[in-house]
């Protein structure tokens, strides 16, 4: 498998490191201990589309967000995590 | 006339006639309108809960629905060890029940699973290593479990074509459980198939579950690719699909699903006779009885449900292999294979009743569900039958996410890429 | 009064052992101890400071992609987004530019790799294509030469490679090269 | 006589190079050119091995990687390799071959007695017996299987040969170099386009060599040679011969196996034994050709039995005659060129068997060859001791006819090699005209051409190769010119091998699978028995599970199931493959990195002046780290450390603390990410001081600790334990750039930047005195505990000072540029030699740091929440940070939890094991006593006794109290009473001081 990093070009899966779900967000400081659970623990899980975050660890360091099909491995989109939370945090405001 | 009972008897019997009486291993019967209990899955563990429903609890009107053959899953794609050398008090004894279980089984089945205690090994490499293997070895102990601790000397008996010379990261010594090993992995699915089939379920190959019937909060049943199927009762034991299955029924589990790889060599004569894992790097090996070393390392990392892995993996993986033991780099790899894996957030399993009445789940059994499928089909059909959780499988609700009462054997917390 | 200490390379010839080539050297490795580096961090709000400083002191402009630009003694690799790796022959001090600047003189190690078997050794270690047509002089990449992370770029047409890792590292990275390089006729020297 | 078979033209071996070599401990000859198997046969040479169950004789039955039968242990000692398939051994000389599973030799072997009992070894008897008693499958049964099962015998030492992995990149990976693979590397290479070529075999062109055909007017072979050249005179194209492509994976990634010492005794100097290929490939065009099928008849598995087009090879590629006198028995019009090339090449043809009766090709070629055609038979079985030499014949009508052979050329049709089709997932498709399985869906970028695609005819795989070649060139962006398809000779309509599968059955046995011994019969028995999924078969009777992976068997397995079962082929399933292609050596994928090389050495700025001293090393993760310091006459390491942690109790000490992560942080919101990921305030931290710090995951558990300094105000100095170090930079990347984005704060890692000392003991500030340039201040009052100034020592080199204390001493961290590291702890022994000063290693810093009761690497294991550290009062209350909330659970404020505590045995004589669990006194040591466990212990000698920490429940309750430390694998049990985790100096006024 291979990721295109936005700023690196494609590279071998091995430079990455993978976290997990990158459609969950960080709950507010004053929510319930139950959001934190369902945050910390809880997963779609998809079998399709994903969107899921990765380090280029052995690269640039940049998080991103891989739109990913987990019964193909085929990848449709890779963009800066950053960006992605920028994004979102404007959208949320 | 057919042979039912299997012996050596009934084998010379049938090798005098050309092997023409034996009957099929198990039924294909068309589905009933409904059923007491429907098992959704039909690898091991489902084919292991059917049995014991039916054995143990006296639930017989049964079904068990396979959306492809039974035992293709990852009772058919694993390493086949068996072990209960496990470090938590949530884990130890219900492995340790599988253990026994395993110990007993092909009496209690008629069929030889091969069960084979050849010990496991687990070598290490630093002495904080050893200290969290005395202490692991410790609590098996005080669970009844046997466990000890091996030095160098005893190793280099066991196992002589360790590197003990020239390695990265010395060997110390490891921990052993001789009473782990390995069993002939596609035979627990059979044997589990032929005995449930017996006592009269139904093992349905080719129906995939498509939906769930849900009234008022109760299950009423499932949709299947062969028609909806009433049932009482309905068992979840899907294994990589968990998640998928249980979206069917509204819910949202504390899972991923990842792929683990694992590979056999060409056969060779007998060259290891015990199960050895590496404790500076993924890898761990056997040898079949045909003479394959069975070996694996650690999942990919990411999720998928391809049932394929890549190439960083295996390398990693042989990489490992030729660290531990360079005598096998001249062995050729023959086959690799990918599992799905329910990788639950802390690596420990789930069996437990849902928020739906009547529907029950056993899922997030990482890559230990092989070694649990005598336990895990106890369990969960003490948990269907008499709808309280067995004894030794108390600790594996759903509800310990959010208590906080987990059960994380390797301390890496929420990531199942990292268990 | 302590004597003043002196500085010592992290090779040692017992780690990182010297081979000659027999014959034409198919590929050189050599250790640069001739440089100052320095990383540096865009801060918020502030790139285009930043850029202007380095304009104005260097010459040159930062670059927004993976390549390194080189002025007289002084050069920039880009090392991610919004941020670079700078390096000098002399006596720069790169303290004063307005980013969050970090020493990074003895963090890392730099080896060069050259020769008409570079790119071959290097395939045997990293995974990039190093093809003239998709890498040439002026291009970087950050990247692992087998499990050791590495900072590459090629410096001329020879060609030249040098690779930066950090410092603890260097005499793992050295004899995985001059392993790789030993059947291309290594010629491998500390110093 | 020598190479009695030997044909006195023909072929592509060099008969002026005569090569020695032995089998089973004689001597042979052969030519360069050869391989192992056509040297073999041109010697007369037909019993190769024994079959895996049976032990029956076998010989060579194919002419390359899917051979099921001529195995052999290849070399010897070390480099023995089990297993080698004899039809791809490159003849070499002193090449040195032992057939395999037979006792006490190939020719008697004993265990063929295995046959008699055949009746009972049918496929899945082992699952019905061997279960009673239990006990003896272990001792008895399982020990007799193993010992049968297995081939050849793993090399018996480790390897001593080299490999190596290479990455390379191309437009067009082009898999197979026969008629369309070369056309495709033509086209594609022509234009510009990097390609790479790679086949398994050592001589190119595939079936160009095997056969004798006629392209452009050149015989096969000298077109597929003179194509061979041009590609590699082309400066884009690589030309890997030897290669076997293994597996395709995702994103155009492909694993491929060069053998490049194999065809040589023993590797050239630094040359390793095999490379490993990563190709990863814009484009790949398939062209891997197809593999022939037998048909199951009795006695198929004689040695004289060969697939018809590799009897051809033989004939034509080595100049061997496989036999004197052949049947040719087949379904397909392909076989006609084996009667006609058996015939040129003086072969006698006693029958041609044509098993359907429809193809006219074999009808004439009979003629031609003036051989008896047999339309519509079948070969009932073959007969012969250790060989054929003779066979039984079925004709159309039933009657038998008994016919003397030598050789029974076979062919059931051909199976389009597309293995590497169908690794990312794709299904073949059934195709029933051309009884085959055809490619289904391919991986993203690859195109199948040729016989790999079902397209057998050569003019026909030509074009298509060439077609693809174009298409991927162009793909690339070099436009390519019209590739001007060559002319070759007439091809005859095709009559593909469209059954029989099997001859109608006799008593003797008809094998499916020859290598791991499935008959026809067992494929019933499976039937019968429900395993009539295709995947049930395999695993059933182990069909396909051989060292050939089926290659021969699989299709002709599934054929006949679906005959005994009354359904179609696509109806009964298909036969996937997974990587590899064919087995691969461990060693290859493992590469070069063996052994001390397994992973990267990291050696602090101190390891070459701790050599000198004799210090002795210990791994920790990639580092080496002094464990201790022996000084002559000091018996072991207890000693050695104990002198050490004396010695910084009471004088001073000097211990190398570089490996701790070190982290630059700066910007203008380094406070406000340091106060997310810390579970105690940062931003209120003055600059020109430290601070301890806890992290914890997001789940609660404490994940890392260290002191971070401020340095100004928005500047901040971390340091991480030597283990979670990139863990940690991760984790803080993952804050900044992903939880709060909005954060303007740069990380750089300064581990490797700078070399840190810590000096320690009563005299540490007369020593630090000493070093510093003249003008800085060391006091008390200056540099208080937990202070840190920027300074110089030594004159003029820059350093950082730090007041910390691991050890609980007075005592500095001296960080300085790791270039003058190793002259700075030359420097620091110099200037302490007045105070008595020695260095300590990780041993003596263990005990130190056990005695202050600080938490490390055992006791953040990962399931420790900061309260079970002694730590909850740490966490602020003010703000949020990761881990806030889920530490606030239930389960983690459970009294129950066990707890941060100390222990001291009760005999102060008795020694305390870290793994001991803890049980209260006069308990069973049972599940439900355990009270917890002991994560670290030390001999104190400032107490004098052994001291250890651990968690225990409700310990709170339970200070004084004497409990068990429960420890069954070592010492067995002691008891230890409960104290406070620290043992020396609580009020930490030496710290201070």
């Amino acid at each position: 498998m291979r990721i295109a990093c936005p700023h690196c070009g494609p590279r071998g899966v091995d430079e990455f490191s993978y976290l997990g779900d990158a459609t969950l967000t960080r709950p507010a400081s004053d929510a319930p201990e139950a959001a934190f659970a369902d945050y910390v623990y809880f997963r779609d899980n998809p079998a399709g589309e994903h969107r899921e975050l990765w380090q280029h660890a052995s690269g640039c360091q940049s998080w991103l967000v891989v739109t990913r099909d987990t019964r193909t491995h085929a990848i449709s989109q890779v963009e800066a995590a950053r960006d992605v939370a920028l994004a979102r945090s404007k959208g949320a405001a | 006339m057919s042979t039912d009972r299997y012996s050596i008897f009934s084998v010379l019997r049938e090798a005098l006639r050309g092997h023409t009486g034996w009957k099929p291993a198990w039924r294909s019967p068309d589905p009933k309108p409904s059923y007491d209990v429907v098992i959704v899955g039909g690898g091991g563990h489902g084919l292991a809960t059917a049995h014991y429903l039916a054995k143990t609890y006296g639930v017989r009107n049964v079904a068990v629905l396979e959306k492809g053959w039974i035992g293709g899953g990852n009772v058919g794609r694993n390493t086949t060890i068996v072990r209960s050398n496990y470090l938590l008090a949530g884990n130890i004894p219900f492995y340790e029940h599988s253990m026994k279980l395993w110990e007993g089984l092909e009496q209690d089945l008629n069929y030889n699973a091969m069960v084979s205690q050849r010990g496991v090994v687990n070598l290490f490499h630093s002495d904080g290593q050893r200290d969290a293997y005395v202490r692991r070895g410790t609590a098996m102990r005080m669970h009844g479990v046997d466990s000890e601790l091996l030095d160098v000397a005893e190793l280099k008996r066991i196992l002589p074509m360790l590197d003990f010379d020239n390695a990265r990261f010395p060997i110390k010594g490891a921990l052993r459980q001789k009473r782990g090993g390995t069993v002939r992995h596609d035979a627990v699915a059979w044997g589990y198939a032929r005995s449930a089939d017996g006592f009269g379920v139904d093992i349905i190959q080719n129906c995939e579950v498509t939906g769930f019937r849900i009234e008022d909060g109760r299950i009423k049943g499932v949709e299947t690719s062969r028609g909806f199927i009433g049932a009482g009762k309905v068992g979840l034991s899907t294994a990589g699909n968990s998640s998928r299955v249980a979206a069917m029924a509204g819910m949202r589990l504390p899972i991923e699903s990842h792929v683990l790889q694992a590979f056999v060599s060409e056969g060779i004569k007998p060259f290891i006779d015990t199960v050895c894992t590496f404790g500076a790097g993924h890898f761990y090996i056997s040898q079949s009885d045909k003479g394959g070393l069975v070996f694996g390392g650690d999942i990919d990392g990411y999720n998928s449900y391809a049932q394929r892995g890549n190439l960083p993996t295996v390398e990693d993986v042989c990489e490992g292999g030729m660290a531990v033991m360079p005598q096998i780099g001249r062995v050729r790899m023959l086959r690799s294979w990918g599992g799905i894996m329910d990788m639950s957030m802390d690596g420990s399993p789930i069996i437990d009743a849902t928020p739906v009445q009547g529907l029950y789940l056993n899922a997030g059994w990482c890559y230990g569900g092989f070694k649990a499928t005598p336990a895990a089909g106890d369990c969960f059909a003490h948990l269907i039958a008499r709808d309280a959780p067995h004894p030794v499988a108390a600790a594996y609700r759903l509800d310990r996410f959010a208590t906080g009462r987990l059960i994380d054997e390797k301390g890496v917390g929420a990531q199942p890429n990292l268990h | 009064m302590p004597e003043a200490l002196i500085a010592k390379s992290p090779l040692r010839p017992h780690v990182a052992s010297e081979v000659s080539a027999h014959g034409d050297a198919g590929v050189t490795l050599r250790e640069r101890l001739d440089l100052r580096l320095a990383q540096i961090s865009a801060l918020r709000g502030r790139e285009q400071e930043l850029a202007d400083a380095v304009r104005q002191a260097f010459g040159v402009e930062l670059p927004a992609t993976s390549k390194r630009v080189v002025s007289g003694p002084v050069a920039f690799a880009w090392a991610g987004p919004g941020r670079w790796l700078a390096s000098s022959t002399a006596e720069t001090d790169f303290s004063a530019l307005p980013g969050a600047v970090s020493d990074q003189s003895d963090g890392r190690a730099v080896l060069s790799v050259s020769g008409p078997k570079a790119r071959e050794t290097l395939a045997t270690l990293i995974s990039l294509d190093l093809h003239p047509r998709a890498f040439a002089t002026g291009d970087v990449a950050l990247t692992h030469a087998a499990s050791i992370a590495v900072t590459l770029w090629q410096s001329d047409d020879a060609p030249t490679y040098e690779l930066v890792c950090f410092r603890t590292f260097a005499a793992t990275l050295w004899r995985w090269i001059a392993h790789a390089g030993a059947s291309r006729g290594i010629d491998a020297k500390l110093g | 006589m020598a190479q009695s078979h030997r044909l006195p033209s023909r072929g592509l071996v060099d008969r002026a190079r005569t090569i020695g070599f032995r089998f089973d401990g004689r001597s042979y000859e052969g030519h360069a050119g050869d391989t192992l198997a056509s040297a073999l046969l041109a010697n007369g040479v037909r019993l190769v091995g024994r079959s895996f169950k049976y032990h029956r004789p076998r010989g060579v039955i194919a002419s390359g990687s899917e051979e099921p039968n001529a195995l052999v242990e290849l070399r010897t000692g070390a480099r023995r390799e089990p297993n080698t398939k004899a039809t791809t051994v490159e003849l070499f000389d002193g090449l040195d071959a032992q057939s395999q599973n037979r006792w006490p030799s190939l020719a008697f072997d004993l265990m063929s007695v295995n046959q008699l009992a055949s009746p009972v070894f049918v496929a899945g008897f082992y699952y019905k017996t061997f279960m009673w008693p239990a006990k003896l499958w272990e001792k008895l049964y399982e020990p007799m299987i193993r010992r049968a099962a297995g081939l050849g015998r793993a090399a018996e030492a480790a390897d001593p040969d080299d490999y190596e992995k290479f990455t390379a990149h191309c437009d067009l990976l082009v898999v197979g170099a026969g008629p369309a693979g070369l056309a495709a590397a033509l086209a594609a290479g022509r234009a510009g386009a990097r390609v790479i070529l790679a086949d398994e075999d050592f001589v190119l062109g595939g079936r160009l060599n095997a056969d004798r055909r006629v392209i452009d007017g050149a015989t096969s072979p000298d077109w597929a040679a003179r194509a061979v050249a041009e590609l590699e005179s082309l400066p884009e194209v690589t030309v890997l011969r030897r290669t076997t492509v293994l597996a395709a994976y995702d994103g155009g990634v492909y694993a491929a196996l060069e053998r490049v010492s194999d065809h040589i005794a023993v590797p050239a100097a630094h040359q390793p034994r095999q490379r490993l290929w990563r190709i990863v490939a814009t484009r790949a065009v398939l062209a891997a050709g197809s593999l022939e099928r037998p048909i199951a008849f009795g006695n198929n598995d004689l040695p004289g039995v060969m697939l018809a087009g590799a009897a051809r090879t033989y004939l034509n590629r080595y100049g061997v005659a496989p036999g004197k006198r052949a049947v040719v028995y087949a379904s397909t019009s392909d076989a006609a060129r084996t009667v006609l090339d058996l015939s040129a090449a003086g072969v006698e043809i006693a029958a041609v068997v044509d098993a359907r009766g429809d193809a006219p090709a074999l009808q004439e070629a009979a003629k031609a060859a003036k051989a008896p055609l047999i339309l519509g038979g079948s070969i009932a079985r073959a007969t012969g001791w250790r060989g054929v030499s003779g066979c039984e014949i079925a004709d159309a009508s039933g009657r038998t006819l008994k016919m003397e052979c030598d050789l029974v050329a076979v062919s059931g049709g051909w199976n389009p090699s597309m293995q590497l089709s169908t690794h990312l997932g794709g299904r073949p498709v059934w195709d029933d005209a051309k009884a085959a399985f055809l490619p289904g869906s391919c991986p993203p970028g690859m195109t199948v051409v040729g016989a790999a695609a079902g397209a057998f005819g050569l003019a026909q795989a030509i074009a298509a190769g060439a077609q693809a070649g174009v298409e991927a060139a162009s793909d690339a962006g070099f436009a390519a010119s019209a590739f001007d398809v060559p002319s070759v000779d007439p091809e005859p309509d095709v009559v593909y091998g469209r059954g029989p599968w099997r001859s109608p059955s006799t008593s003797a046995k008809a094998f499916v699978d020859l290598q791991n011994d499935v008959t026809v019969k067992d494929v019933e028995l499976s039937a019968r028995e429900g395993f009539v999924s295709v995947e049930h078969l395999k695993r059933y009777t182990t069909l396909g599970m051989a060292t050939d992976q089926g290659k021969t068997a699989n299709l002709l397995g599934l054929a006949i199931m679906a005959d005994v079962t009354g359904r179609t082929i696509p109806q009964t399933g298909m036969t996937l493959s997974r990587p590899p292609f064919a087995p691969v050596a461990i060693g290859a994928l493992g590469g070069a990195h063996r052994g001390k090389e397994f992973k990267p050495t990291r050696l602090p700025p101190s390891h070459f002046w701790a050599e000198e001293q004799g210090a002795v090393f210990t791994e920790t993760g990639q580092w080496m780290r002094a464990a201790y310091f022996p000084r002559s006459g000091e018996k072991d390491w207890f000693e050695s450390t104990m002198r050490e942690v004396e010695t910084v109790r009471t004088k001073v000490g000097v211990y190398d603390a570089s490996t701790l992560g070190k982290i630059d942080i700066q910007g203008p919101d380094a406070a406000a990410l340091l106060d997310k990921v810390y579970i105690n305030a940062f931003a209120s931290l003055a600059v020109g001081k430290a601070r301890y710090g806890l992290m914890l995951r997001e789940d609660g558990m404490a994940m890392d600790d260290g002191t971070t300094t401020r340095l100004s105000d928005t500047h901040y100095y971390m340091t991480t334990t030597t283990a979670n170090a990139a863990a940690v930079m991760r984790h803080l990347e993952y804050a900044k750039q992903w939880l709060w984005p909005e954060l303007d704060v740069a990380f750089a890692s300064v581990t490797d930047q700078w070399a840190q000392y810590a000096i320690a003991g009563p005299r540490s500030r007369e020593v630090v005195a000493a070093l510093v340039d003249e003008g800085f201040d060391v006091s008390n009052e200056a540099l208080p505990y937990m202070g840190a100034t920027e300074l110089t020592v030594c004159g003029g080199t820059r350093a950082r000072l730090f007041r910390l204390s691991f050890s609980g001493e007075l005592a500095y961290e001296l960080a300085v540029p790791a270039r003058y590291g190793d002259a700075m702890i030359r420097a620091i022994i110099k200037a302490g030699q007045p105070f008595g000063i020695c260095p300590y290693g990780a041993e003596a810093l263990s005990v130190m740091r056990i005695e202050k009761g600080h938490a490390a690497g055992p006791e953040l294991n990962g399931t420790t929440a900061a309260a079970d550290l002694g730590m909850g009062r740490m966490a602020s209350k003010k703000k949020d940070f990761i881990g806030r909330a889920m530490a606030g659970r239930d389960g983690l404020a459970d009294p129950a939890r066990p707890r941060l505590v100390g222990f001291r045995p009760v005999d102060r004589s008795a020694r305390l094991r870290s793994g001991s669990h803890l049980v209260a006194r006069g308990a069973e040591p049972s599940a439900a006593n355990d009270a917890g466990y002991v994560t670290s212990t030390a001999y104190s000698p400032s107490n004098g006794h052994w001291i250890g920490l651990g968690f225990l429940a409700r310990a709170e309750e339970r200070m004084g109290e004497i409990v068990i430390a429960h420890d069954p694998l070592r010492d067995g049990d002691i008891e230890v009473e409960v104290v406070s985790p620290v043992f020396v100096d609580p009020e930490g006024a030496r710290l201070r001081a």
